[in-house]
């Protein structure tokens, strides 16, 4: 047997968009610090880029893919990592899959990042990454898609109380973004806010890098949730792959019908919560905000991620325009209660993919309860959802209180006000020299760099 | 010889210059500067959170000139910077001892 | 039956590509603006993002590859609107065609927006394009491209002169580019000029964002025009879809060589075109400037998209040659005869659509004037040409001088000196704090958000 | 016989991600320039692009793939110029390969302006490109990929010391990366260093912009390797097409398990080099910075281009640490001999592209040296890479030396003081006016431009 | 009338102008400006090679002021904008002889 | 005390401030400016377009020196910005009357 070329393609298309939505959120995010941080929000970006690639090849797909570590078929809670460390002896269809699903890996790890802009050592993100991803991201990419403890699978979670309700998650409402946003909630009450929060102006440097952002992010979405299309999807598993199609017209009917309504989904409910952010904002502050309306793109992204294969074009508007709504609302909340959520990885990624990964309970065609489908799915969405923010808050609460007490997660408050961008990676963002020079770019002069020299000695 | 100072409008800057050319002023000094006072700055919203923008964008003009023109340069400053609206700004005059034309070394009313 | 599955993977790709045009189109226009509006120039791009989205589905379908509003398969105006609302009971394997027909939809009402920079209510964008779509732009894809009047099916316009001669319209040379440049002339027309037109400077603020801008709409043009391509593709009808395919050699020699020439053709005509561009700009102005070759580029598109399927690589450079070059000289007629056509929607789209739907009648290698075929697919193509220009020109005024006495087009002079990204959206685009903070970025401080905390109370 | 459609459907996103490329580079390179010359930096790719293309469709497939020039199935220098010129008469199949191939030749011209950023005229630059493409490029391609005289075909170079030892390259590592890379220093050495290097500060003007670069060409870059997949592919073919093919299973197998293979290669290289750029910064200057992780994305890209087809995962990251360290330590070296690389062209491109061309030796999973391969390898791939350099590094110095005694290649001291972006192409990248208007804004006026309405007479 | 020109640390410019809001000054005029002297610029690296940057980032507050005033207006600046640390700025004070305000033509003090 | 001020060249300001340092001066204070004068900008085209740049990029020095300094001070500015082409500058002396160190409140010349 083979895997379709037609899907292969797609495949191979959708992981290097998922690859290009890192980058376009090292820009999203980017261009909502200030100026003296941008360097580093996208530092934190890139560099998960590294470090969670090496990972994912060494462990990261064993442990969510690989056998179950307490006995195959168990629906356990993660992979053996040695099973199939370094992708050593993978079958060679298998690669593909490996591709597309270590690009989740990264982009989950950076979504993190938003919500400690400007005040974290480098040195310790880039060490909290590859354990987060170990502890967190691996487990629940296992549980959900690899057959484990959230999925379907005999054993799991949901089975205990249901004997036919499979939890449906597309794309990643838990494994991404509840798990990612509640990560970033954690970190901030541990790591603390920034010096001046909620006192000085801390306004986007740059709303054009972040409009750039939002539209990277749109586009790669169409690999995240598109790509996730599995041959005979059965909700729930989508991302799991290597299974074998013979090309045939029934395959191909699945295909095109699945993948074209997950594309029109995906699109019909980022739309919707676009409007639903600016109306928000024009009914509270009079204005429509473009700065709201890159936010309100990103979280009806969120939203539609768990529930892409699930609604009608017309259900993901309405989850969409509720997303969006609900989220704009939710961004508030940091200044009321105080939590320096920077860019809002809380308000937008933990509250849509809650929105998402619950609304499916409401609006799934097949079982939802606006659709008659009864009480059964609202209520094993909301088990995963609540599982998952258990599973992450409790590990990454453990990972930042060991690397408090050791590394240190902080720069000085002389060091915030210096700036980070200077301060953890010796460079400035901009020189914008007039056309002969300004002061700053004449001012001073090459250390032929002796450093260097030395090295090439 | 006199240095005046004048902070104005940014949009009225073109017709300053001119103005001042008409007049017969060969050059003058230019700064993108930010004004404080009874204009207020106003409102910007982010992701529902405002902030105050105290200061407003203003441009700060410097023209060292003869004693003779000094009050004439200020007056057609005043006239056309005027817009009659708070914030159209300042202009004040205060002593130079010496200028120098860094080209030619040409000093005082010839360095001008 | 099926759609071949390769086919599939390359129409979700190209709708992909396509959707990412938007955001380009809002770096390409956001560039060229003064920087105190850049920001709203990119919110009349993603606010069509939002709003065309929901009236796609809702209606847009329907019109546009509905059965015929005077009766299935007459060669009307428009389809019903109300066959296919919100996509109910659509065929599954429509949803891809969906997909990628309605960014096509998105971005030209985008297109329209640069003309009419710096000086619109944003409020009232937002309903001019909802209703201008519905009128202007759903009939014309109807016409072209769902078998409607502009098409080669019987009863349609050219059958009353030809019997078998078919207007080509690739990928939407009437129905995009054609619509959007003769739309964007009546606004300026009805809306009138920024203040200070014609006398202050009003460069680009980031030429860069211009050229990334290019570089995005060139890369998505590859799902504009490749991705029209339809199964045994009759000219005229590109864009139609859902037609069923068994995978066959057959198939695949026709999909492989097609495709292949349109991208050929697609890059030929736009390398030309940007060369000649930047030929005129040297012989006037002496420099040939970075702001031209953007613009030539996006002239040597706006060129091929309806003749890509019918010209020869060679052909297509001569296209795009002069497409580039007339639209060098045509961007200077707004000085001459006083129209503020802000961004050369008129210069670019209209006059280098029309170069390039009536040149397929001098270059088609089939029937054009130049490979012997005659005078009567210059006259065809003549008669779409000006048939979309009245339909569009007509449409669009009824439209805009409805919002002009009821809503109101313009803002009021002082705004735009303060600043349209400040007056219609709160912001501004740019904050260069020094590395420690310039006075601005220091200066005033967080008003709590007390509304914000209204709403979460 | 056909193309399977798949493949097919892959090729053409390849080529246009590779196309994307080139922007992409734009934007890698103009953020490292000053701001005063970002727009010319960007018109060298932009420039390559338009001019590439037009000399590609006319002799510069036909020289890499036309039959050789000495007689077909000769292992020639390179193909007849006039056999397939303005591509007429070729099989319809094979457009498709013609496009992906175009992409190729357009970025590796464009490459090599890195070396000579800031201080060369617009002019000269253009006439370079195409007869360096013509005399360098083609012929090296048609060396490589062409059956010629650096590919496994009998009466290659090789084939004169080994009998069944087929040189590796993979998608270019000698072809682009080392060919640029050499043309690049060859430039350097005749035109100069640009005033005040080595002294003044010349920094990155928009770091940002160089992040963005580095993420496009990331991107685009799986087009760059991924799409070279070529049906049976025996290494050093890669890039060669137009094969027909039935879709079967045997292929679907072939094609989904070497380009998935691919894919996660030139990831895990990609990643790790970025992760040895930043541990060579932090061991020499204390600090890894992003201009340094761009920069090893980049170094990681260029040596696993030739390699991404031959190692396992785990031995791509090896390579990948090993380009990314040796690179960061080789851009030192410009101020060590005085010659100034601007963009370090050589340190990156020259560097890396012989580490991976020269490593496959090492890694080749097959017969590398590491793999008990023997010897044989690495003295081919040696082979290859030398005879690569000396090529290009001879017609590079010739075309260089005969411009430089007719056109000239440099602006003058005064004119690199002033700025080459308003010297060469009378503009300047960057107004950012603050929201009422700066002086720069505001000061002067339009001179209704005569010229162009002249023209328009 | 004099004019006072302060140059102080950007961070210290919030609470520099609140106390000079209390005291009763309602209008200033601010610059970004770049500082050269005892505190020493950093050091930047770029792909190996290193930049000594000698220009520090500084505020520039211009304030006409009443004779009166002047004491304590400076006195109010270099208590709120003093750290102790090297870099601190300078306040100086020089002679203006008439202000206008150019929205009214009002001279001198009812000018400020 | 006076205050010296400088208008100059932007590709002149690295051997100003080291012939400056050389004679002793710690500290200055630079501004980017726009220059108004003899020296016409230039001319921009955008989309066929032409836009005259009237404005000139140019560095502003402020210099408060001890009186003593003064005239070797402006002698060394003018000598080394000095490029004999129209647009160099100009450089100008105002007095001043008092100076604080923020820092330490040291006054006058103790201040610099
Ligand atoms: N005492 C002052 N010293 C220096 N500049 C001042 C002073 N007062 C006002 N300015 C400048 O003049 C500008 C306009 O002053 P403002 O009080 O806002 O309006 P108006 O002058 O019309 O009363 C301010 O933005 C500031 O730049
Ligand atoms: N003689 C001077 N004239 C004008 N400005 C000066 C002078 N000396 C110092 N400055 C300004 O004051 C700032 C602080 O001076 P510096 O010598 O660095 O520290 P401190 O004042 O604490 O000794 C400098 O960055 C510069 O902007
Ligand atoms: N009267 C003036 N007051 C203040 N600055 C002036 C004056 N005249 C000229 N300048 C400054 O000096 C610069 C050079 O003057 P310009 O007339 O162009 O050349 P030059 O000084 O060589 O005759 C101008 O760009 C402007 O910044």
């Amino acid at each position: 047997g083979s895997m379709d070329t037609g899907h292969a393609a797609w495949v191979l298309t959708s992981a290097s968009l998922v690859l290009l939505m890192t980058p376009g959120l090292a820009f999203f995010y980017g261009g909502m610090t200030r100026s003296k941080s941008v360097l580093n929000m996208m530092m934190m970006s890139f560099g998960a880029m590294g470090i969670v690639t090496v990972v994912y090849i060494l462990w990261g797909w064993s442990m969510s893919y690989g056998s179950d570590a307490f006995g195959a078929g168990k629906a356990g809670l993660f992979g053996n990592p040695f099973e199939l460390f370094g992708l050593e002896n993978i079958d060679a269809g298998a690669y593909i899959s490996v591709a597309f699903q270590l690009t989740f890996a990264i982009i989950t790890a950076a979504l993190v990042s938003g919500a400690i802009a400007d005040r974290v050592k480098f040195s310790t993100w880039m060490v909290f990454v590859p354990i987060w991803v170990t502890l967190s991201y691996f487990p629940l990419a296992h549980m959900v898609w690899g057959g484990g403890f959230l999925s379907g699978t005999k054993g799991g979670l949901v089975t205990w109380f249901f004997d036919n309700v499979v939890p449906v998650d597309y794309a990643g409402g838990t494994v991404v973004h509840i798990n990612a946003g509640m990560a970033g909630l954690v970190l901030v009450l541990v790591i603390g806010a920034r010096r001046g929060f909620g006192k000085e102006v801390m306004r986007p440097h740059n709303i054009p890098f972040t409009m750039l952002g939002a539209g990277l992010l749109w586009f790669g979405w169409y690999g995240f949730n598109v790509g996730s299309f599995v041959p005979s999807a059965t909700p729930g598993v989508a991302g799991k792959s290597g299974a074998m199609f013979e090309n045939s017209v029934q395959f191909a009917t699945n295909f095109v019908g699945e993948t074209g309504l997950v594309w029109v989904n995906t699109t019909a409910a980022t739309a919707a919560a676009m409007l639903g952010w600016l109306l928000v904002e024009k009914i509270r502050d009079g204005k429509g905000t473009s700065l709201g309306a890159a936010s309100g793109v990103v979280a009806g992204l969120v939203a539609i991620t768990p529930a892409c294969g699930a609604l009608s074009p017309v259900g993901s508007m309405v989850l969409g325009v509720v997303a969006g709504a609900v989220a704009a609302v939710a961004v508030g909340m940091k200044y009321r209660f105080g939590y320096d959520d920077s860019l809002d990885v809380v308000g937008v990624h933990l509250v849509a993919g809650l929105v998402g990964t619950i609304g499916i309970g409401f609006l799934a065609t097949s079982d939802g309860l606006f659709y008659g489908g009864g009480f059964s799915q609202l209520i094993v969405q909301t088990m995963i959802a609540v599982f998952a923010m258990l599973w992450s808050g409790v590990f990454t609460l453990v990972i930042a209180l060991a690397l408090k007490y050791t590394m240190g997660w902080r720069i000085t408050e002389e060091e915030e006000v210096e700036g980070i961008d200077f301060v953890e990676h010796g460079e400035t963002a901009y020189e914008f020299a007039s056309r002969s020079g300004s002061p700053r770019g004449a001012a001073g002069s090459l250390v032929t760099s002796s450093k260097s020299e030395g090295v090439n000695a | 010889m006199k240095l005046v100072t004048a902070v104005i409008k940014p949009h009225k800057w073109e017709e300053v210059r001119e103005a001042l050319e008409t007049f017969g002023v060969t050059g003058m000094t230019v700064t993108e500067v930010s004004g404080y006072g009874r204009q207020k700055g106003h409102t910007e919203v982010y992701r529902g959170a405002e902030y105050d923008i105290a200061l407003v964008p203003k441009i700060r003009i410097e023209i060292v000139v003869d004693e003779a023109d000094t009050d004439d340069v200020v007056g057609i400053i005043v006239k056309t910077a005027q817009t009659g609206r708070i914030g159209d700004g300042k202009v004040w005059v205060a002593p130079v001892e010496s200028a120098v034309r860094v080209r030619t070394g040409e000093r005082d009313e010839a360095a001008l």
